[in-house]
């Protein structure tokens, strides 16, 4: 079977061509979905093959059409609902983590939700302080939702494909800064139809002595790191992409923790109750004494991200910031 | 139309909406007597509207409405125990006692729910409507709220999209006047509620939430008409609502007077003297169907008690479901872009 | 009202529209040029509306709009250089660089920012407003929004407390046509989008938004009268954006003929011909003034280069302010209940 | 002077009554906070006293008139806009996390917020699914807003008070089962002007084998647990109140636990990225040789709220589960 080399992109728009024509009750639902091909092109030539019934061009109103998605689901359809931003979902914050992770606890297990919502989330490039949210901790702290992060064209199509084939609400939280990365992914369907399970970590760099979890835009910057702390220090670090935040996959968390006694943790968002914090949490509760030192974060600062360039670039994750965090947790 | 009305039809009306003022009174006696905790939001006053509604309807149209559900889904044929129990927290409630009052749930009866979040569930009920067009289907979807909902976004966004795709709903605001202590006229500044429908170039319709007949045929040539041509409409039922807006509500805000002169307007008293006068119905057949019905809600307090909780080993269990293994997707043929009659209107 | 045009004020609007293509023809070309990164939103065409708005205020009225505020910034007097160092991200910047294309804010002016959550400032500019009354303040507040904000919650709602307390706020829809690609005749169901006003009871006017001097009498006229009785209006303005969405958009869903034909009604080479016809304006005068300007625009792009960054030592001052010990709190006083000419209507 | 006994409602409504005293700048507005005194009569008596421009009663479209309140704040007013609940907040979320906090960055520097939010928050009795988020996690991942949650009726006067004068965004977050909780309480001003400042913790009960950290509706389960076990086992549990979730005050945080060496937090919400979670990383962070155990939280289980009251028991903190958790930790 051949592997090709696709954009993040191109696997995004393979994966909802591919359940698209695989379900008619999949449907596209967003700002500019149809007629715009997406405002990043990721539904491009969606509506010339499935047409205006499947693909809908939908106001700017994101409340509206994400509570129209959820309605749609409890009746059996299987809406992909894309936020232009998942910075724009916050103004739809009460229908995803309100009503759609709800319902079947609030029916008593009458209506489920099969409904994805995707879109860009976390930091991008110079748009400024209210268009960069991370929202997976926001989300996360809500029960009733799975949420996956792919970091890689491969995850980003196995992951949007299970996403849309999984009966609960997943959101699917795409890191605008990797759209245009390629990687290897198996053929399209017929030929291949690519599924990478929810909710399973992977290890991406293996190493003795200290474990980088991280997941989206941290992967690429966690990896540059490990390579220039071998060659400047001999540190092998190893690199766990999380690809889910819910549920997490704490069995390969805390082997590879436990392996190296050592963990960093580079997020997308805000430290205070992000995904560090929440890690750090179930790595100390469950496997203290494997702990040599405490766990730091790489985090955006804690502030408003602002415009400048280089305000920008001092305030969210870089390499350099994960190269020092891993530095003081080995004391070198 | 004046058409001769069909007895057991006209009598089941009344039936129904007297089975939920006596439930709801059962209700109300069981939470002062602390049987039931969480809010209790009584429909009493209001109950031609639900069941004049219901009456217009086909079972596979859908529902859904606020917190202020029981008469929604008992109109809808929902049995008094499974209603009792769920306020009761009972496993045998209709949404297994993990909803309450303000959640009643019946899939069997397209029973969408009530919601608690004011307007949250109106794109909902957009989203049933919508369901329907993808696929073709012609039923409609009846998606109620309170006088006060008008106001909040998602209301807005749901009735833009409505219009824009032109769904196959029907809004019905039940304008009881008042929001909490909040009366209509202090939440905008519209003339009547009825009004708001123009600024979606929705048909608006005002109706009598009063008299049940009124309801039930205006409801019904609508449903009709979205059946032939779909399109949303935006109607205001003009009723009263009897109590407090939940059981801890003083009810300061409005006079003696005020709540005594729409009592005269009472949707049962009224529709059983016509029965009466029609002939359709006897002072000791409306004591005899008053009686029946009490001995239910009766019943049900007992049944809702002598049931079982939901079990706390399960209580994990209505979080994620396992993704169903022998679901059946519903592959793309090549006419599947252009099967659907209203599709043209997605893009309109 | 035909009043004999006053030369300066006159010019001052051609001036005014001319300064903001230029600058922003130059700000494109910094773009292109990659020394910009971010957003970039072009007003390139709607210059008449805020130009004819702004000219219609006092200084002390507020305004408020949407990320497409290059124009709104100018009009109201912001100098070119700031603006232009904002895009820059330099700490000359009118935000010091932390705002960017989509945030110009000016204090002084009453320029109360762009915001680039559609529909998130239009509750703010409805604050001003709310203040303005609470304050007993004559002033106006303009919040400026697009075509493809009024589907949206935060719009709903804030127009709807307008109307209900009768603010002193224009509410005024650049219909330029598009939400980035999607026609205003694909987000809503309206005939025309002046009629969204009938929804909230609130006074409507359609303006002809690429003529300057219709801009401005008009918005002059509703000014006054606000100034008189404290209502809130609904404008829709038509107009047209030459540029795309944004740098990045294509306009694949606007064919060239379309564009070519809005392009005719330029505001600023239609006014300029008037304003030559009257008298009022010689070629001569106008190359002259065009070159002035252009100067300008090329200097604010050296000014901007040569500024400074911000100052990295201060990435933490601007997420929380030291609270001001100097605040002067305003006692209550016995009539402090009674003194708003206008607070019968905050509970009408 | 004469400490008076008043409950925690009264106490909010005397803050409340002598900041619009003190000020005419500042207003009240929300649903039901005129005519009908407040859903939950915290603003008793305040329309007579004020006039229905100071006290209004808003529609209910919250994310409308918290924006209106943040337009009003950024022209010199001092909104306080009063949420039913911070569950309903969540329609307003764009609003109270992206708009108000932002606003000083977005303006380099020229226009702040003077403004509170405040409201019921967290686990109230029987009302489901959608009405008792403990909302503080999810706000407190955002950047420039204070946010504090009083535990007894002096905090909910003096914080409330202090939030009024603050000149930032600050979210008051209620606890509606202390509504009716008594406590003592300085004399009402002029007599005394009684302000508790933000960012201060406090110890509430000393002890030297185990710190609590918690606040709001945490802090008396905790204290009975504490009694509990110093009787069953003699462990001297210390209390921390926190007080305000943000800013934190790591320096008592800190001071506690490396004395005691053992933590348990109870927080309100549900654990993932919850403010339990933050805690840990923090301790860990900065005291991690301190730790002779791994800290355990007690939490919401991670479920949607059912109604069922012995569900809901279940699903909320209580003393037992404090209890397990002290035991757990001390290993008795
Ligand atoms: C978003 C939101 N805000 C506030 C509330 C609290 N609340 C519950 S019912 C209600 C009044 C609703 O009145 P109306 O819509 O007229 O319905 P009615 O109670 O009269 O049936 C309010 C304010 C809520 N549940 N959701
Ligand atoms: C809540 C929200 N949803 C989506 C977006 C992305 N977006 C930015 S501008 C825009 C189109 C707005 O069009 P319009 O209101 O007509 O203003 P115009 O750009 O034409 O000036 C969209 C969808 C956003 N910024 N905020
Ligand atoms: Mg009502
Ligand atoms: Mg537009």
């Amino acid at each position: 079977m051949e592997m090709r080399e696709i954009t993040y992109r191109q696997a995004l728009n393979e994966a909802l061509a591919e359940e698209l024509d695989r379900d008619q009750n999949v449907f596209l639902m967003g700002e500019e979905v149809a007629q715009y091909n997406g405002a990043y092109k990721i539904s491009q030539h969606l509506l010339e093959r499935f047409g205006p019934k499947r693909i809908i061009d939908a106001p700017i109103a994101e409340a509206g059409f994400a509570g129209i998605g959820i309605g749609a689901a409890m009746v059996g359809l299987r809406p992909i609902i894309e936020f232009m931003s998942f910075s724009f979902s916050l103004v739809a914050f009460d229908q995803v983590a309100n009503n759609a992770p709800n319902m079947l606890t609030m029916s008593g297990g009458q209506f489920h939700c099969p409904i994805v919502f995707r879109g860009i989330n976390g930091p991008a490039h110079q748009l400024g302080a209210t268009h960069m949210h991370a929202t997976e901790s926001l989300y996360s702290n809500f029960a009733g939702l799975k949420i996956v992060i792919p970091a890689t064209p491969r995850d980003a199509k196995g992951l949007l494909k299970s996403a849309v084939r999984d009966d609960n609400p997943v959101l699917v939280m795409e890191v605008e800064l990797l759209y245009g990365a390629k990687g290897l992914v198996e053929p399209p369907m017929p030929e291949y139809d690519l599924l990478v399970p929810i909710g399973k970590a992977q290890v991406v760099r293996s190493g003795a002595d200290l474990t980088i979890l991280t997941y989206g835009r941290g992967l690429a910057m966690s990896l540059e790191a490990a390579e220039l702390i071998a060659t400047q220090h001999g540190i092998q670090v190893e690199v766990v992409d999380l690809r889910s935040i819910k549920p997490l996959d704490v069995e390969t968390i805390f082997n590879s923790v436990a392996k190296t006694h050592r963990a960093v943790v580079v997020e997308q968002g805000r430290p205070f109750c992000g995904v560090a914090s929440e890690l750090c949490f179930q790595i100390q509760e469950h496997i203290f004494d494997e702990l040599d030192a405490p766990l730091r974060r790489v985090s955006m600062e804690e502030i408003p991200v602002p415009y400048s360039e280089i305000l920008e670039h001092a305030t969210l994750p870089s390499m350099e910031k994960i190269v020092a965090a891993v530095q003081k947790v080995c004391g070198v | 139309m004046a058409k001769t009305p069909d007895k057991a039809a006209e009598l089941k009306l009344l039936y129904d909406m007297l089975a939920i003022r006596r439930f709801e009174e059962k209700a109300q006696q069981q939470y002062q007597m602390q049987k039931i905790g969480g809010f209790l939001h009584l429909y009493i006053g209001q109950e031609a509207v639900a069941v004049g509604s219901v009456a217009a309807t086909r079972p596979d149209d859908y529902m859904i409405t606020a917190y202020r559900d029981h008469g929604h889904a008992l109109a809808r044929g929902m049995g008094m125990n499974e209603a009792m129990a769920e306020i009761f927290g009972k496993a045998t409630g209709c949404s297994q006692g993990l909803g309450g009052s303000m959640h009643y749930f019946d899939k069997a009866r397209n029973m969408m729910g009530g919601h608690a979040i004011v307007g949250g569930h109106v794109p909902l009920g957009a989203g049933f409507a919508f369901a329907a067009r993808y696929r073709g289907e012609d039923r409609v979807s009846l998606c109620y709220m309170g006088d006060g909902a008008i106001n909040i976004g998602a209301f807005h966004e749901a009735l833009n999209m409505a219009a824009l795709w032109q769904l196959p709903a029907i809004f019905i605001c039940e304008n009881n006047q008042f929001a909490m202590g909040t009366a209509a006229t202090r939440s905008n500044h519209l003339k009547e509620l009825v009004d708001r429908g123009a600024g979606y170039n929705m048909k608006s319709v005002v109706i009598d939430g009063m008299d049940v007949r009124e309801v039930r045929d205006r409801i019904s040539e609508i449903c009709a008409s979205i059946r032939q041509k779909p399109e949303p409409y935006w109607v205001e039922c003009r009723t009263y609502r009897y109590r407090g807006h939940s059981m801890s509500d003083p009810g300061t805000y409005r006079t003696k007077e005020e709540l005594e002169k729409h009592k005269k307007d009472d949707p049962i008293t009224n529709f059983s003297s016509v029965l009466i006068k029609e002939g359709l119905l006897t002072d000791a057949e409306f004591k005899k169907m008053d009686a029946e019905i009490k001995a239910l809600a009766a019943e049900s307090v007992k049944f809702a008690e002598s049931s079982p909780n939901p079990d706390l080993a399960r209580l994990h269990d209505f979080t994620l479901v396992e993704t169903d293994p022998n679901y059946r997707p519903v592959p793309t043929t090549p006419e599947g872009k252009n099967e659907n009659p209203f599709q043209c209107h997605f893009t309109a």
